[in-house]
């Protein structure tokens, strides 16, 4: 199939209306569409949460884990079988809350992945509470009283760790955000997306209509190769407007170029064994 | 040469292990049996370390008692070790130590390597004194320096032990046989432990350094080059084990090791192994807890967590390792185990089987085979769809590695799921796939491994399980050697239990449970599935590992 | 009345759960007991979520099969749960939506929602229909629609009440007795837990959400500014129990609430509340596993995994919540012994518990007390030097807070101590400091409480743990009101196991383990305790709970 | 007692001669001095690994917990006893490996502690393998090949993260390291100082005298408010010469400030317990 029809599967949808996860299902499979990527091709690792049942809701490769854990499900994938394309498309919760370390890691670890965060402030499966990208001071369910710590700033900590690519997006421009998409999983090494991301039921302050009079889509004045400026980029708030683009970007080695051990193209999923040939590790002990 | 018990002690730092190690080989080499163990403390420099090397011409199996030779890098070692030198023993130490004992042997070992130019051919020397000392062959000696040194490093400690052995007269005259030809290996159970995983073509393993095991994965990373595999050094424990599960679906044999404290972080993955079905192997290489305990030492304290350890009810194998030899044939079973049965698999070592260094005949590679149980690719057209957690007649669903057939996706979901692999909240799928879940238990049940009976049938019988083998069996052996008809089980599988031999030998008997713990977890194990319980137990919980004089002094007092 | 069920299904975010609050607090202000359960799917719009909301003139303890009606928000409720509606059952709903059905009693709510301006109000107008339908005092329900709503909202709520309650003609006649005082309450197991914690006198509590443990932490976090307590959202499981351990190390009484998953992560922590002697309260609200599985549903799963979970061996309490009520007493209860004997103590809910609600005598806040067994300060002079882990004659260590004592300093180890706190590594004092762990385990089994028996000396003994207790009790008061002799045993607590009222009960009987989960975990631990085997199961694992009717339907075919 | 003696305890110590662990023991027991403090009045945290060993070797409260897990701990210890100094001092392969998470989000909360760092670049104690901040490349036990992900920053994570104080100490410079240390424990919230420790048994790089040729101490011409001039010092490396001193410094609410619903100076620890006083908590269930 030449559409991005060649996604679709028969399962009903277990989000709520005018949620931003229906527009991010669609902008990614438009891009997968557009870079002619095949079902079996790709990967999409998730955790758990209400973005994380993403991957159900499209035709590929799905690993759908643990509640924060699906970054190193998806790096050993990816340096297993390099052919895949692989995707985490996943909560902020997940991403940053429970999965922060292996966020963190992830950016040293650079392999050939690409991350998609679906920001909506909240832990939207649980009901409610705040992720740790919600503002200080807001009521939640869970936070009676109100918020005690600074939000987390993803991009930032990206930035601040040199990953090769770092952008935000958001579910209410779609071209932009299927045009991110594709760069990001076409970049080599790892990408982070961070995606805005409305939680109508949830999070009622950073609506659709909040981030539409707040974002700004960086043009050619920002230089992405810049580190400083994209640090100073990503600091960026409501105030200065929201920027959304490719903040940083950078080419650097991936993982699979630092495996200097494997021979160049040869995948460990295609390893022949034989346990005959590991008799030579013995010699030494004789 | 019956058998010789040698200890090297000295602080952290001071070469203990190397020396050590160079014994070992030195008189493995001469074709002698050897066991030896390592008794480490938690630190990087000082405090006392201490080896030791027993040689006998029959193979050996645990470590002994008394001592005939103590080789003592500081002065420390005399004190602490000289009660357990035999009457005729003798202590090698340098010449600067301020030790005097009639058993003495002092050497001017320190001063020689300083006029050597080089403090760190200490240990070349004291070998060389060993080497001479129990008549042990210079060429073979120095081909074992070879092997560890180059160029002038090599030279110098060349020199270092032809002085010492020129210096020594013989103080063990040493009728040693022939030296035969090299058909026997000298190896750790951390090292056999990594020849099986290696043979099982483990292609993935991802880890976080914890003691005691670490020199697993060292192992494996000093490998990962020759033998094409990914070893990665992750973030924390349960990066790794959501690592291994990641690439065991993309098809990799994936491999985690760890201790209890690691192991504890890692429960939630093995959780998600069960309900995704994942092949995965884990090495639990058990020291004393709880929480950080006694990071050096040895335990098996870990069984009872093993057995049920990750929330949620889901199939898996647990198997403890017995010996080195057992490690490396258990490796390879566990991985073929693990696939084709889409389960986890939980290989429980210690410290004590991860660091003692025995000689054995060679593995054997050919024996060994890899069984993947992956569902043929061209059996899938683009047409059916596969369906991963599909409920078939065979009680295991077909595995298929995600991006091998165009048209065919692979999902593997944690929630419950459907046949496809999608969510559901429907009660009939639910139970109709706990069942498959748990049938799979059933399977392996039928194909666990009764365990090995050691001894005689007579009033009393040892139940065991893991490392304790090799001191329980060189105990029942002298038992039986003094006319004591006593017997062993040792259970190398452990989960799903094999109760067929213990209920045929256990009738009648004295039981008695010998384990390094203190609640005495097989026997609560035994009961609970057998409801045979234990008469006596003999638990040893320090963090030192059972000798066979132990066993045996206690059975002379308690139970014989 | 006798006994009525009323379902309230609809889809996620139509309002099943308020009206259903609703209609359950008016009935219980009406001097009924109600007991009310939910079924939740793990999403937050559309599916299918209901609501069944049982009402007597008597205490009740379980959910019901039957309806006695049915009020459906959509066409799906209905076919759903068509097939459990009674004879002269009726079905309540909306005339906009396609249902035809004999027993439909077809309302206009939506269309009169919407000529008040309101669509929200359609749960109030569907409390008005069934209040009138009941005949229930409509000023009551007018004060419960009060407590909840204000000024505008209230308003138009009490016009759709009032509306409603006039079209309706009434459709059961029941003669509802005098109103009385106020002298009951209604709550779910949630609610009497998050009592017991405040009343226990928890200070600080740390978590991270995860369902059924988040109405817990919601309750608790609700009332922290009154309290003048600290509720933290943690970044993860880790950082909650070790958040916790941290507190109450400091002096808090401190709380973590979880589900199988997040207490998986937490296990590391557990066995350093065990190494350190470390007093700490975990709930642990089960739903059904292994990893995601059923988030939102109920399962006995994690026994056995509770009883040994985090490596090493450690005292630990584990006690199961059986009611509302008993979780209430449990609590406070944990909290004391937690402190009293310095380790763990491990509440063992589950869904079904956590979320049905039930009419209940008032919770006796006058019976609890608080018993911390803290070290006076007093008690340590500057000269002494306080000792942590000091080995004293009553086997428990003296206890002290940081910071309380110029001079005196509060060591805490994760490594095996020595008597202060430092690390050690010498073999006598591992045994020492074991001893002294583990024979605070011996201690606790002296004062652990022995299950209730329910029902008669007979030949079928049920045997049960935790929240099947309620279903439970009314299927063995139905049999033997059948004239059927059966009895049961409900553990509250399960570690230390108490085996004297088993020991007494069991001899001669028919043993029937009754659980929520598919390999019978409390059967294995009495076998392993008692060497007392079951000799029939009746196990459930879909996640729905127990009802009386399938015990005893289940009972009539298998074991009378 | 009026000298840093009162601090000492009689307790061998199982560090290595030479190491800089020393140093940092003594600098501590210095600033703990300078600022009179008495040792029940100071409570240190740590996790496991040869830095991890330091609570046992000073005379005041110990909280020696998990490896990675001591942050978590710091921060409720402090929550409940507002009385204590409170202390992190840890290894880097605790801090920034294992406890990557909780280091992230220990920012974000604001807590009063001082969270001091020993930086060795390896897990000492584990023998030697690449702790994250060790450099790309170098070879280790266990990273044999050398190590493939790049060395984590974690000044500029701090930075990136709007942590209020953020600096960088180094044994070799004592009385530079005292007075940061001073001024960490005196800073109201959240407060890293990253602590250049050599190793001189496993590492045999980044030694002693290494630092001494790179470090360069920040001077009047640095201003630690601006946050953007603070990431770019946090980025200079060998070549520039790696600045020590206070980097970034901010004053902002502590959690304690948060904290609205406790009476200001109530203190969890003193809370009086009364089962009875909850009763009013069971009224709305009549
Ligand atoms: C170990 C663990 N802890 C907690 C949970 C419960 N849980 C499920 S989803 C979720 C939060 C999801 O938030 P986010 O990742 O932001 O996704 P969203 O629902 O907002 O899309 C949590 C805490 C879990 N499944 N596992
Ligand atoms: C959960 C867990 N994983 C692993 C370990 C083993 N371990 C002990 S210390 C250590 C590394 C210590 O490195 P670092 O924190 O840098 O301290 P250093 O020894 O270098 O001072 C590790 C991995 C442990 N104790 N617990
Ligand atoms: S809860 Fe929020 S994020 Fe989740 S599906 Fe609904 S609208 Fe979307
Ligand atoms: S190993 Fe390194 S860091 Fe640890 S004590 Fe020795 S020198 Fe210091
Ligand atoms: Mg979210
Ligand atoms: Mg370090």
């Amino acid at each position: 199939m030449t559409s991005p029809r060649r996604f679709d599967v028969q399962e009903e949808r277990a989000w709520c209306p005018g949620c931003g996860n229906y527009v991010l299902l669609a902008c990614l499979k438009e891009a997968l569409h557009r870079l002619d990527k095949q079902p079996h091709e790709v990967l999409i690792c998730s955790g758990i949460g209400q973005a994380a049942k993403l991957p159900h809701y499209i035709k590929v490769n799905c690993f759908n884990g643990l509640h924060g854990r699906s970054l190193p499900a998806a790096c050993a994938a990816k340096i297993v079988n390099p052919a895949l394309a692989v995707i985490v498309s996943t909560g902020d919760g997940d991403s940053y809350g429970e999965g922060g370390n292996h966020f963190l890691h992830a950016i040293r670890r650079n392999v050939d992945i690409a991350h998609f965060v679906h920001n909506n402030g909240v832990y939207g499966l649980t009901k409610g509470q705040a992720s740790p990208t919600m503002d200080l001071g807001r009521s939640t369910p869970g936070q009676a009283g109100g918020v005690r710590s600074d939000p987390l700033n993803p991009l930032a900590l990206a930035i601040s760790q040199d990953a090769g690519f770092v952008a935000r997006g958001f579910t209410g421009e779609r071209e932009h955000l299927i045009e991110l998409m594709k760069a990001a999983i076409d970049y080599r090494g790892y990408a982070l997306v961070d995606i805005l991301q409305p939680c109508p039921v949830y999070n009622k302050v950073n609506t659709l209509q909040w981030y539409k009079e707040r974002v700004r889509p960086l043009g050619g004045e920002h230089d992405p190769a810049d580190r400083l400026a994209a640090f100073a980029q990503s600091l960026e708030g409501d105030d200065g407007g929201i920027p959304i683009g490719v903040i940083y970007r950078k080419d650097k080695p991936t993982f699979a170029d630092r495996l200097s051990h494997l021979a160049a193209g040869a995948a460990l999923v295609d390893k022949a064994l034989d346990p005959r040939a590991a008799r030579v590790f013995m010699d030494p002990f004789f | 040469m019956s058998d010789y018990n040698v200890l090297v002690g000295g602080a952290a730092g001071q070469g203990v292990e190397t020396l050590a190690a160079l014994i070992e080989k030195a008189f493995h080499r001469h074709g002698l049996w050897v066991f030896g163990v390592r008794d480490y403390m938690s630190r990087i420099r000082g405090g006392h370390n201490f080896a030791q090397v027993r040689v006998a011409d029959r193979p050996l199996h645990g470590p002994r008692r008394r001592l005939d030779a103590i080789v003592a890098l500081n002065e420390e070692t005399v004190r602490l070790h000289r009660d357990r030198l035999a009457e005729n023993g003798k202590i090698l130490s340098d010449a600067g130590l301020a030790v005097t004992d009639p058993a003495l042997l002092s050497l001017p070992l320190e001063r020689t390597a300083r006029e050597l130019g080089d403090p760190r051919v200490a240990g070349s020397l004291a070998l060389g004194v060993v080497g001479a000392s129990f008549g042990l062959d210079r060429a073979i000696v120095e081909g074992i320096l070879a092997e560890r040194f180059a160029g002038e490093t090599l030279a110098v400690n060349v020199k270092a032990l032809h002085g010492a052995w020129e210096w020594v007269t013989r103080h063990f005259p040493l009728p040693l046989g022939p030296r035969p030809e090299r058909d026997r290996i000298l190896v750790t159970g951390t090292e056999a432990l990594g020849l099986g995983v290696l043979a099982a073509g483990c292609t993935f393993s991802a880890w976080y350094p914890m003691t005691p095991a670490t020199p697993l994965m060292t192992f494996l990373s000093d490998r990962q080059g020759e033998a094409g595999i990914v070893v990665e050094q992750a973030e924390d424990e349960i990066a790794a084990i959501n690592m291994a599960l990641g690439a065991a679906y993309a098809g990799a044999r994936a491999l985690c090791a760890t201790s209890g404290g690691g192991f504890s972080l890692m429960v939630e993955g093995l959780s998600l192994a069960g309900m995704t079905e994942t092949p995965l192997v884990i090495a639990l290489m058990q020291r004393p807890g709880p929480a950080t305990g006694f990071p050096t030492r040895t335990e098996q304290g870990d069984l009872a967590f093993a057995l049920t350890a990750g929330h949620g009810e889901f199939p898996r194998l647990v198997t403890a390792l017995r010996t080195p030899a057992d490690a490396f044939r258990q490796a390879a079973r566990a991985f073929n185990l693990a696939e084709k049965y889409q389960l986890p698999a939980i290989l429980l070592g210690d410290q004590f089987l991860a660091d003692y260094v025995q000689s054995l005949p060679p593995l054997d590679f050919g024996s060994l085979s890899i069984d993947r149980q992956l569902l043929d690719p061209v059996a899938v057209g683009p047409d059916g769809e596969y369906l991963r957690y599909g409920l078939t007649g065979s009680g295991v669903s077909p595995r298929l590695l995600p991006g091998k057939v165009p048209g065919q996706v692979v999902m593997l979901c944690s929630d419950e799921h459907t046949p496809r692999g999608n969510i559901t909240e429907a009660a009939d799928v639910r139970t109709a796939m706990v069942n498959k879940r748990m049938g799979k238990q059933a399977m392996l049940s039928r194909e666990v491994e009764e365990p090995e009976f050691l001894g005689e049938d007579g009033p009393v019988l040892f139940v065991a399980w893991g490392s304790t083998y090799g001191p329980l069996r060189e105990a029942v052996e002298a038992l039986n050697g003094e006319g004591h008809r006593v017997g062993a089980l040792v259970f190398g599988d452990l989960w799903p239990l094999p109760t067929g031999r213990l209920q045929e030998k256990a009738p009648g008997k004295l039981l008695v449970n010998v384990e390094q713990n203190h609640s005495g977890q097989l026997a609560r194990l035994l009961r609970q599935e057998t409801r045979i319980a234990c008469d006596r137990s003999l638990l040893k919980y320090d963090g030192r590992p059972f000798t066979a004089d132990d066993i045996i002094v206690w059975s002379r007092e308690e139970v014989l």
